[in-house]
């Protein structure tokens, strides 16, 4: 492109004003590359001495006999990913154990929804089950309380659980993956995987809580392989996706909000694509808008947290209003001149979007809509606004970008109306695939029907 | 008695061949460019610290007397493929085939511009009004004047960032490139000369204009100037559509600033040659811990490499200004002269 | 138990309503408080060259921060948020707001000199306060301040006859600034000196109150000093970007 | 000791015709006693102290030069002002129009149409009450006329800040041995010394006692004055030595102010050195002008025996 402008002789990109230093971007980057050869570019981050890949010590415990592994296998049917520093991370796309959040599931009814239906769109197989307990890292964050026995002992509970899971239904054992919901539990159980790996203390106490507990494999901790949060999974599928989609996006201006705790968090294993944002960027949520067809336009306090917080988020909540309004949703409206805000995670959309009401008390009236990469996907795919993204939850007004995607949300609104009469009425139509099963709690199926259910899949 | 080699026609190369010269040695000046002068030169460096000169005619001087001089031979786009041989008794093959009987040789390769692309938070190669203190010189030495890239517009305000490719552990510069913040106050005030509404900031982290240039350029840019000098290192340039955005902390006043600007100028430092490593190799000289090439000794001999019979001066040796390579030149082109006359005298004994 | 960050938000950040009804949910007091960002989103580029056209200011743009202002400063001793140092960043870069949270205190400068002294740019500090209280009091940020009111009224005098008589300057001083002559203090003081009868420097100090001290032949003088503060007053105004004020002198 | 300053032009300014009245009066006893001359410049104006310079320095810098003018014209190389206001604004006259080509020029067109020549720098040379007793007399010469010694008087020396800063503007200060010092001044220790005073080794002798705003930010100034007040008496002086209308002025006020406002009381004398020498050369307290100062150290002259 500089080329271009350059021929036309005026004053654009790096023109011909002065004499441009003529290298090659091979020249250029042989032209420093001699320093990244014994000096690596980032040096204090990726050097060898001082960032480990603690995979290399779960697999050397694992030869040691001191551990199990959750591998992901075939069967999973895994994508691999390049992260910051260039490790590939084999990312599960199949047979799926569904870690879910609390705040999905309480302030966000529509997140989840999406993200199920849209696995069952594409034929995923996955256990939805309710045997599972919160991660508990909100009290970690939030208050300090939490001490990291019990945030690891909570981890690889849930993590062996997903892994015992298919016996329920007759299948073996690691049939399912664990594929994590929350931003704030992946965060944390990366977290918990880095210490339980370098710490054989830990593993000792946490050891000693599992054998209570019956977790323990062959009595050994279980590891997974991978720690994969679902807009990983997002990601990867964003192609056959996109096949799906019915609604053209190309005229929506997105901007992105990337949670701290999915890409800052344990940085080493976020995933970063030389095709997304110049690899400038995180790759999740921007690599899925681009290939359904959105413009996804950058903006100044891409950077910044979205104000939660975890304590300020409750006792400090001016602050996360305040944040939350001047520095991301004032700017992604006034700089980006965004249609929508799209995130990949329960506390940030939370905040985003349940705190531009009270914007109004101070003139700050921005109406930006806010919601989850997964939500998006599936309305564009041709999901139900109100049914199943459920947008009505949202506090930030949603109906003028749904006329933008082209959604009658007025026939919507009456269509979602007249089926709330019917739950009214007693006929509950479920809005996820029978074939799904849980293996235990309220809802639960015998696992002979549900085997049977699974044969069929 | 063979002639000398002097490696690099930029301002030690220069000298030093035309010290030589002066001395009645023949003299081979090799150059990787089709043209002499160096980065002065190549780069199309505006007006010279200290003298206010153009490098043009500055350099261009020295150019004149090294090819208009008998004694010294000059090869332009060539290079040393090989060299081998005992100091007075040194054989070198170039690349243009020729072989050549050397009697030692001196090591002028100066330095290469740090790329600010690798320093992608401040937005050089993302925004085109992004540019580095080696294009502003380019745009003066030009003569078409300052203006933003993106649209031809005369710039309104300017901030000068320092210390872009020095003083950097995260992508392993720790040197200080010692000519950047004099280099910045010059073109600070040339852009307030050429555009007197334009107002000049300078995000500096420390001000390093050492001996002379106190008063001629630092204070000089702020007494008669007005430049204005802010201790801030910028965390990020983004853009708001319309202008740059420059966002870092006001040391002063702790607080977070995130200030417009029409252009940023980036204050490029001073890498070592791209060519070290194939240099260090052919000449079988050592480099030091950054990767220029390692003097022997700063006190008995310091010209000398690694290697007896092959000398060093200028930035080759690290970051260093135009003056003092020159004299670089200079005294190394007296130690290689000491060290053929003296093995001559020898070898006539 | 109370978070931290609290205690750092200047409290002119935080905007709050005490009573407030929104679509019919009451968010009186916290439940709306908003919290101003600390950012600093421009530079104000004409006050440096503002405060710099008036007396004292001209040399500001050579300070290079290095402090022997502050630190050798005789009200920063008594007082630390009096900072000559600070406000000359301030006014240089053009920081405004921040030079303002001070407004009310540039006036106390003592003039001892002391900063100018121990400057080694010759900035003139001290006159740069001067030129500082000048601008905030021109500019409208702050009222006329004692201090200034005093130089008028001796100034004014001096101007008017070529000397002062300091019990006209108490008296007219303590009539503008709306304090009474009799201060405790100040009734203390002349009573204790009376008890000494300072016959001769009673009389003296009356005479002087009526028969106001004068230099012989000053109207000349006065009349060009007059002349001369009006062009000054008139160049000021225009530098500060003020309208001209009627012909009022 | 020599004869130079025998007879030099005098100017007091007009806080020696008002509240520094006593300073006034025993200089010119002082003077007297020494057999030396002071002629009061004619129809001499307001140097315009700090207000003046606080609205417009040039301004200030035309006043003095005026009464530069007066001593010049009146035939006399050195103009003597005991005042430190006057004493600086005129030193800083001298300096701008040698130094400052807008000073001199406003101070020329001003001049012309106030209808008198305007003052070229360097036509006098303006000197402090300091300086004329140090270089008219000496410390030697004061011995030999010593009749009350001031022994057992144990004194602070105030300076103050006009009498020394900024640096730039007394020239002849810093010289080296002999010459007065602007960090640490010594010219009143020294004469004080030799009519027999104990001095105290004083860390505050150009403290600022905040005179600017003796009346518009009383408090500052009554904290500063507390400030030099305290340590004198801890420094063990009986007396502080001033040698500045405002300063004394100042002291004694907020002297009274701290004891009044602040319920801080203060014994400490405050008095002008030229008192203090007047006395030790046998004049009286009254002669002296002590009976015209706020500051009432009776007491002390009766247990020391001075000013009889």
């Amino acid at each position: 492109m500089a080329d271009d402008k350059r021929s036309e002789g005026a004053f654009a990109g790096f023109g011909p004003e002065w004499r441009p230093a003529n290298l090659s971007p091979d020249e250029a980057r042989a032209a420093t590359a001699w320093v990244e050869t014994r000096i690596d570019r980032r040096s204090l981050l990726t050097g060898r001495d001082q960032v480990e890949d603690v995979r290399d010590i779960m697999w050397q415990l694992e030869k040691d006999g001191e551990i199990a592994v959750h591998r992901i296998t075939e069967q999973h049917e895994p994508v691999t990913a390049r992260t910051l520093y260039g490790w590939k991370k084999r990312i599960p796309t199949n047979h799926l154990w569904h870690h879910k959040s609390c705040g999905q599931c309480g302030n966000i009814p529509g997140y989840p929804t999406s993200l199920l239906w849209l696995m069952n769109k594409l034929e995923t197989r996955y256990l939805d089950e309710t045997d599972q307990t919160s991660c508990t890292a909100w009290n970690y964050h939030g208050s300090g309380i939490g001490n990291v026995v019990s945030l690891a002992a909570v981890f690889l509970r849930n993590f062996h659980q997903a892994y015992m899971s298919a016996k329920a239904q007759g299948l073996p054992e690691g049939y399912y993956y664990p594929l994590v919901h929350c931003g704030t539990s992946f965060g944390n159980y990366k977290e918990m995987r880095c210490f339980l790996l370098h710490s054989t203390k830990l593993r000792e106490q946490v050891r000693k809580i599992l054998a209570k507990l019956g977790r323990l494999v062959d009595g050994k901790l279980l590891i997974p392989e991978e720690v994969v949060h679902y807009s990983e999974w997002l990601h990867v599928m964003r192609e056959p996706i996109a096949e799906k989609r019915v609604i053209d996006l190309s005229r929506v201006r997105a901007t992105v909000h990337p949670a701290c705790h999915v890409y800052k968090m344990v940085p080493e294993d976020v995933i970063y694509d030389d095709t997304v944002m110049d690899g400038n960027r995180v790759a999740v949520s921007s690599g899925l808008l681009q290939s359904l067809g959105a413009q996804v336009i950058d903006y100044s306090t891409w950077y910044d947290c979205c104000g939660f917080g975890f304590r300020h988020i409750i006792g400090e909540r001016e602050f996360t209003r305040s944040f939350a309004i001047d520095r991301k949703i004032k700017v992604a409206v006034e700089e980006a001149r965004a249609d929508v805000m799209i995130g990949h995670d329960t506390g940030c959309i939370t905040t985003l979007d349940k705190n531009q009401w009270i914007g109004r008390a101070a003139d700050k009236v921005y109406e930006l809509p806010i919601m989850a990469d997964c939500q998006l996907a599936a309305l564009v795919c041709g999901a139900h606004p109100y049914k199943l993204a459920q947008l009505h939850w949202h506090a930030s007004p949603f109906e003028g970008f749904l006329e933008k995607l082209g959604i009658d949300w007025q026939k919507a609104k009456a269509e979602f109306e007249a089926y709330l009469k019917e739950v009214a009425a007693g006929r509950i139509e479920t809005l996820y695939d029978a074939r799904r099963s849980i293996t235990s709690g309220p809802g639960f199926v015998r696992p002979a029907i549900a085997a049977k259910g699974t044969e069929r899949a | 008695m063979k002639p000398i080699l002097v490696l690099g026609g930029g301002p030690a190369g220069l000298s030093a061949a035309y010290a030589l010269a002066a001395m009645g040695q023949r003299t081979i000046l090799v150059d990787k460019a089709d043209r002499l002068g160096g980065a002065p030169i190549l780069t199309g460096y505006a007006k010279l610290v200290p003298s206010g000169e153009w490098a043009k005619d500055a350099i261009g001087g020295m150019v004149r007397r090294v090819e208009g001089n008998p004694l010294i031979e000059v090869q332009r786009a060539t290079t040393v493929r090989s060299f081998s041989g005992e100091p007075g008794d040194f054989r070198a093959r170039l690349s243009t085939g020729a072989e050549l009987q050397l009697g030692a040789a001196l090591l002028c390769t100066g330095f290469t511009h740090f790329d600010s692309i690798n320093k992608p938070e401040w937005g050089f190669g993302t925004y085109p009004d992004v540019v580095t203190t080696a294009q502003v010189e380019q745009m003066i030495s030009s003569g078409k004047g300052v203006r933003c890239p993106s649209d031809g517009r005369e710039p309104e305000r300017v901030a000068i960032l320092l210390c872009v490719g020095s003083r950097d552990r995260q992508i392993g510069r720790e040197w200080c490139s010692k000519i950047c913040c004099t280099v910045s106050a010059n073109i600070a005030m040339e852009i307030r000369d050429q555009l007197p509404k334009c107002n000049v900031y300078i995000y500096y982290m420390d001000i390093r204009t050492f001996g002379l240039y106190e008063d001629t350029y630092y204070w000089e840019s702020q007494e008669k100037h007005k430049v204005k000098y802010i201790k801030a290192r910028i965390a990020e340039v983004t853009s708001d559509g319309k202008r740059l955005i420059v966002k870092g902390e006001d040391t002063l006043v702790k607080r977070p600033i995130t200030i417009p600007f029409d252009m940023v100028v980036h204050a490029i430092g001073m890498d070592p040659n791209l060519d070290n490593l194939t240099l260090s190799a052919v000449f079988d000289v050592k480099l030091e811990r950054h990767g220029h090439i390692a003097k022997a000794s700063s006190y008995t001999s310091m010209s000398h490499t690694s290697r007896p019979g092959v000398f060093v001066a200028g930035a080759a040796t690290g970051p260093e200004t135009i003056d003092d390579s020159i004299a670089q030149g200079q005294a190394a082109a007296m130690a290689a002269l000491a060290s053929v006359q003296g093995r001559a005298r020898e070898a006539a004994e | 138990m109370p978070i931290h960050e609290k205690s750092l938000i200047r409290p002119e950040n935080l905007v709050t309503h005490e009573q407030l009804t929104l679509e019919g949910v009451d968010v009186s007091g916290h439940w709306s408080t908003f919290i101003r960002s600390r950012v600093i989103t421009d530079y104000n580029e004409a006050m440096e060259e503002e405060i710099a056209a008036l007396p004292g200011g001209e040399y500001i743009h050579r300070c290079w921060q290095c402090g022997s202002c502050t630190n050798s400063c005789t009200v920063n001793a008594v007082n630390p948020d009096f900072n000559p140092r600070y406000w000359i960043y301030l006014i240089r870069m053009g920081l405004e707001e921040e030079l303002l949270r001070d407004k009310d205190i540039v006036w106390q400068c003592v003039s001892c000199n002391k900063c100018t002294y121990a400057c080694p740019r010759d900035v003139n500090p001290e006159g740069v306060m001067k030129a500082t209280a000048h601008w905030l009091e021109l500019k409208g940020h702050t009222a006329k301040k004692p201090s200034m009111e005093f130089d008028e009224v001796f100034s004014e005098q001096v101007f008017a006859t070529g000397k002062i008589e300091e019990g006209r300057v108490l008296r007219q001083f303590f009539a503008r600034t709306g304090q009474s002559l009799f201060q405790d203090w100040l009734v203390a003081l002349v009573r204790g000196l009376a008890i000494r009868r300072p016959i001769g420097l009673l009389a003296r100090l009356a005479i002087a109150s009526i028969f106001r001290p004068r230099t012989r032949g000053w109207s000349r003088a006065r009349a060009a000093i007059n002349e001369y503060l009006g062009e000054q007053e008139t160049a000021q105004r225009r530098a500060l970007g003020l309208e001209q004020r009627g012909s009022e002198r | 000791m020599t004869g130079k300053y025998r007879k030099v032009a005098y100017y007091p300014g007009c806080a020696l015709e008002g509240t520094g009245h006593a300073y006034n009066r025993s200089t010119t006893a002082l003077g007297q006693a020494l057999g030396l001359d002071l002629v009061e410049l004619k129809n001499w104006n307001c140097c315009g102290a700090m207000e003046v310079k606080n609205l417009d320095p040039k301004l200030q810098t035309y006043l003095s030069a005026r009464n530069l003018g007066i001593a010049e014209k009146m035939g006399f190389e050195t103009v003597m002002a005991p005042c430190n206001g006057c004493y600086h604004n005129l030193k800083k006259a001298e300096y701008d129009l040698a130094h400052d080509p807008a000073s001199r020029g406003l101070v020329g067109q001003l001049s012309q149409k106030a209808g008198h020549a305007a003052y070229e720098p360097g036509g006098v040379t303006t000197i402090h009450a300091l300086d004329w007793i140090k270089e008219a007399i000496g410390e030697d010469g004061l011995r030999e006329r010593v009749k009350h010694s001031l022994k057992g008087v144990k004194i602070a020396n105030y300076y103050g800040c006009m009498y020394t800063r900024p640096r730039h503007i007394f020239p002849e200060k810093d010289k080296g041995p002999g010459s007065e010092s602007t960090s640490k001044p010594h010219f009143m220790d020294d004469l004080l010394a030799a009519a027999g005073a104990e001095c105290v080794d004083y860390p505050l002798k150009t403290a600022c006692c905040g005179g600017a705003h003796t009346l518009s930010d009383s408090d500052t100034s009554t904290k500063l004055v507390l400030n030099l007040l305290t340590t004198a008496e801890a420094c063990g002086a009986d007396v502080i030595a001033t040698e500045c209308p405002t300063c004394h002025t100042g002291l004694e006020m907020h002297q009274v102010r701290a004891a009044r406002v602040l319920g801080k009381r203060t014994r400490v004398k405050i008095l002008y050195f030229t008192q203090l020498l007047g006395m030790a050369l046998g004049l009286s307290a009254r002669r002296v002008g002590v009976q015209e100062n706020m500051s009432d150290a009776c007491d002390l002259f009766r247990e020391k025996g001075l000013g009889r």
